[in-house]
């Protein structure tokens, strides 16, 4: 059976040469970075270098990047973090209605410890506006973060316009690149921002690895107390091979980032294009232009998300949804349902997310398998049914 | 994923509905009620996960044959351990099959009274 | 030049079978674990495996094992989460004097937050008395934390003896076992204790990854917010491989654990019973026979700690210290110092950490290669001058 | 680690301490002055971390054949450049060297004049 993969942003595999300079660090460079001794020295020498290749990745200061397990460590650290930091000066923080769990959940906890949250709401291809942000800013304000962009819609952001304004009132602004990085170009100076986060599994590095950037002089609370690592911000032993292969995705991403992002693109365009001739009732989701180069999200009307996964999962296809059912929290999608879908189309969400394994076919094939396995849901549907009945044949994905 | 009897009963004698598309499930199941209260067919319509599906076509399939009184007592737990074992988060659509098949049969008897009434009141 | 590694406590290399493990996590099952296809549910089943081996190694349910990055999120994880999710019931902490930075500095950034923590003391073999613990507890007292055995000088504590006590008084209990787990035998239930940590680099498997283990019913706010992975305990994309590589090492660890306790306690007694006769004014710190089969920890009087490891590293040989120089804080060893050894005399300490690859001959070489670096260090000191010129020959250790 | 200069002057015409070995670093330095006012020899001793010996090697080495006041010329910074840089936790066992030296120097400088008093007391 044909395999394709088409869930890249829930899991990357590890590219190669990742994974070839990980291997001694398991084996006989098996050193502590604290130690004094050539064990240490090399152990170290390798997250340091890591660390360069990560920071050039964002054109930033190797000196401010803080090694993390992953994107929400690196979330919860910045969010919890400056928070923590800036408290005496105040204790709001504004952040998008469309942020990921690791950044919506953090601002929760701060809610319920005695900060305040302001979320934004997005239009209807989930952006968010600067002016929206402005808005919700107060004296108090101390925190903003937006996401660069949407990994479930793709939804690209205005986070130069945003870290314009926040720069305007002298707050300290983080945003999540988890989604975007190694896909869109991103400089820190050029964005204006103050503090980023990236995962190393969403770059073809390993899972286990992510990154925050902090800006020079910026406070930030460590999140895991501990030791010194990390300039004393991030308790605990390095994850030295994963950081190690970080670094190299990184350096690969950033080397070949053009490319990647076209080809990716060009692989999204043909199924944006294609997929709604070859299914009714279906829709777009997220910016139709402004997207992330390897994201085509849908929602296919009457039908529920899981059931589609499971069809597609036995003729080898591999994608998501936002659908209730395929969250174990069993709720919809907080980010269709802020883009105003209705929470019963939301439970239609398809996600394709393009990888550099993919290859035009894969298309052809979902082009191929996906028309029968919705036509087969949708005579299972009891809605389908009662649109049909109630003279369906018209469009009613806007209800 | 082979679902059994997926469809509608033009004529049913019953027909229960649950759940809800906002909630991500939602089922619909239609009986055939033969003279000795049996039920001779069993049609379900689902909107929801792949266990929901599992779970609606393994109550139509247990329901098929049984009396009226023998379905209804068709529980949760039964149409899991038939069907294996349920993950956790999942378990609320064994419920919701046995709860569908069981308004069906409602719906049934409703009729079935409403019939009567009408005779006597006829 | 031969190579001599003595610094476990540091690092261990990942055993074999371990990083064989981890490779296809590394490759082609790079699934993430919460992906409804069959790439997620490959790596679902290997996570849970996982869960299986690590639970099985405390003699606990794998439910209850929540997978961290690593120690020291275990044990912030821990204090922050049991901490804040009892609050109302209590604002007090007790914790010993000797735990690791990652339970005291959690501790004191609580402390800063609001909370209040007694530190109780230890006695001169760097015991925590039960006594001490019940006279620090008041009735606002919600959390305990006090390790299974200190890593730097190898003292166990009697741990089960103060979880009678946290059990009398219905306190939670927390105990690190992070220098313990593989080494000693662990049995939650035994110990009676409600939350425990451990990591996988020290116990031969890959770095980037640990646990917490929770007993069922007890409160714990979340560190990472995010996702509902770990049961909605702990958010983030699971790191696979290094789940997997912590599987593997605990399996192993618990198969083998009375059999690897045995040799590595023969050399550490080989090195307690010769080094002092081959080293004059030198001090064994820690309890003199209760301690961690793999620790063998000392003062050298009138040096200081780095020069050793530099000099000892120019004839191969790997060793750590808890002095001033060699952290980057730049301060001496808390544990020493909290022992009562003078802070003059700590900064002369050195801790052998044996491991699974090191001989009875590894000993041998020590105590060939140190007495002279020994003796060319205190040529150099101006103490052992002072020493000498006062009438050295006794022995001047105990000021 | 091969550092120069270890070891005491008996006959010191100054000597300079400084550090604790409580804080880690403890340093002495003996000087011999020759008659044209140069450090003829310069010796140390140094309880610390391999960065503070170094320094003290690479002060002793610095000082020896110099005048009195090119000697206390001898900055942190110029002794941690000559040893190729330091890293920034050890920054202060470059200070530490000069500091000791200098105290040396004043050791000595303080001895002159109270020897020159005792020549006019006398
Ligand atoms: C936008 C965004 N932020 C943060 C995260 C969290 O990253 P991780 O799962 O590596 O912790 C994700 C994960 O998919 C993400 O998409
Ligand atoms: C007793 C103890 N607890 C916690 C930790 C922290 O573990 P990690 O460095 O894996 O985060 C260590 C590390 O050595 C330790 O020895």
């Amino acid at each position: 059976m044909r395999e394709v993969y088409l869930d890249h942003y829930a899991a990357t595999p590890v590219v190669t040469e990742a994974s070839m300079a990980m291997a001694p660090y398991l084996d006989d460079k098996f050193g502590n970075p604290s130690s004094l001794h050539s064990w240490g020295d090399a152990a170290r020498e390798a997250v340091e270098e890591a660390r360069e290749h990560v920071a050039s990745l964002l054109s930033a200061d190797p000196a401010e990047i803080i090694f993390t397990s992953g994107g929400t460590e690196a979330n919860n650290t910045a969010i919890k973090g400056i928070a923590y930091a800036s408290r005496k000066k105040g204790n709001h923080i504004v952040i998008s209605e469309i942020e990921h769990f690791s950044v919506l959940h953090a601002a929760r906890t701060l809610e319920k410890l005695g900060f305040e949250v302001t979320e934004v709401g997005v239009d209807g291809d989930g952006v968010v506006s600067p002016a929206g942000i402005s808005e919700a800013l107060r004296p108090d304000t101390v925190l903003i973060s937006v996401m660069i962009a949407n990994g479930e819609i793709g939804t690209v952001q205005p986070v130069k316009e945003i870290a314009t304004v926040a720069r305007g009132e002298g707050i300290a602004f983080h945003t999540d690149a988890v989604a975007a990085a190694g896909y869109l170009p991103l400089d820190v100076n050029d964005l204006g921002v103050d503090a980023l986060s990236i995962a190393s599994d969403l770059l073809y590095g390993p899972k286990g690895a992510g990154a925050l950037w902090v800006r020079h002089g910026l406070r930030l609370m460590p999140l895991l107390d501990g030791g010194t690592q990390e300039g004393g911000r991030r308790g605990g032993t390095e994850n030295v091979p994963g950081v190690v292969g970080m670094g190299v995705a990184a350096r690969l991403a950033g080397e070949d980032l053009g490319k990647r992002a076209g080809r990716l693109a060009s692989m999204r365009d043909l199924l944006i294009e294609r997929l709604p001739r070859a299914i009714p009732h279906l829709r777009l989701t997220g910016h139709p232009t402004n997207r992330l180069p390897w994201n085509a999200s849908f929602t296919v009307e009457f039908i529920e998300g899981e059931g589609m996964l499971l069809l597609l999962d036995q003729v080898g296809v591999a994608v998501s949804s936002g659908s209730a059912c395929t969250s174990r929290a069993l709720k919809g999608s907080h980010v269709l349902s802020a883009c105003g879908v209705p929470a019963a189309i939301g439970q239609g969400s398809l996600l394709f997310s393009f990888g550099l394994d993919n290859l035009p076919e894969d298309v052809d094939y979902v082009l191929e398998v996906l028309p029968p396995i919705v036509e087969r849901l949708r005579k299972m549907s009891p809605l389908f049914d009662k649109f049909l009945k109630q003279g369906g044949g018209q469009d009613s994905t806007v209800q | 994923m082979n679902p059994r009897n997926v469809g509608e009963i033009e004529d049913a004698d019953g027909i229960g509905e649950i759940g809800n598309p906002v909630c991500g499930d939602m089922m619909s199941f239609y009986i055939k009620v033969d003279d000795n209260d049996r039920l001779s067919d069993v049609k379900f319509k689902t909107f929801g996960c792949g266990a929901a599906i599992a779970v609606s076509s393994m109550v139509s399939e247990m329901a098929t044959g049984k009396t009226i009184d023998e379905a209804l007592e068709i529980t949760r737990d039964a149409v899991a351990d038939k069907l294996g074992g349920l993950p956790k988060n999942k378990l609320h659509c064994s419920n919701l099959g046995a709860d569908a098949l069981h308004n069906a049969i409602e719906d049934y008897r409703s009729k079935q009274q409403a019939g009567e009434k009408g005779d006597q009141d006829g």
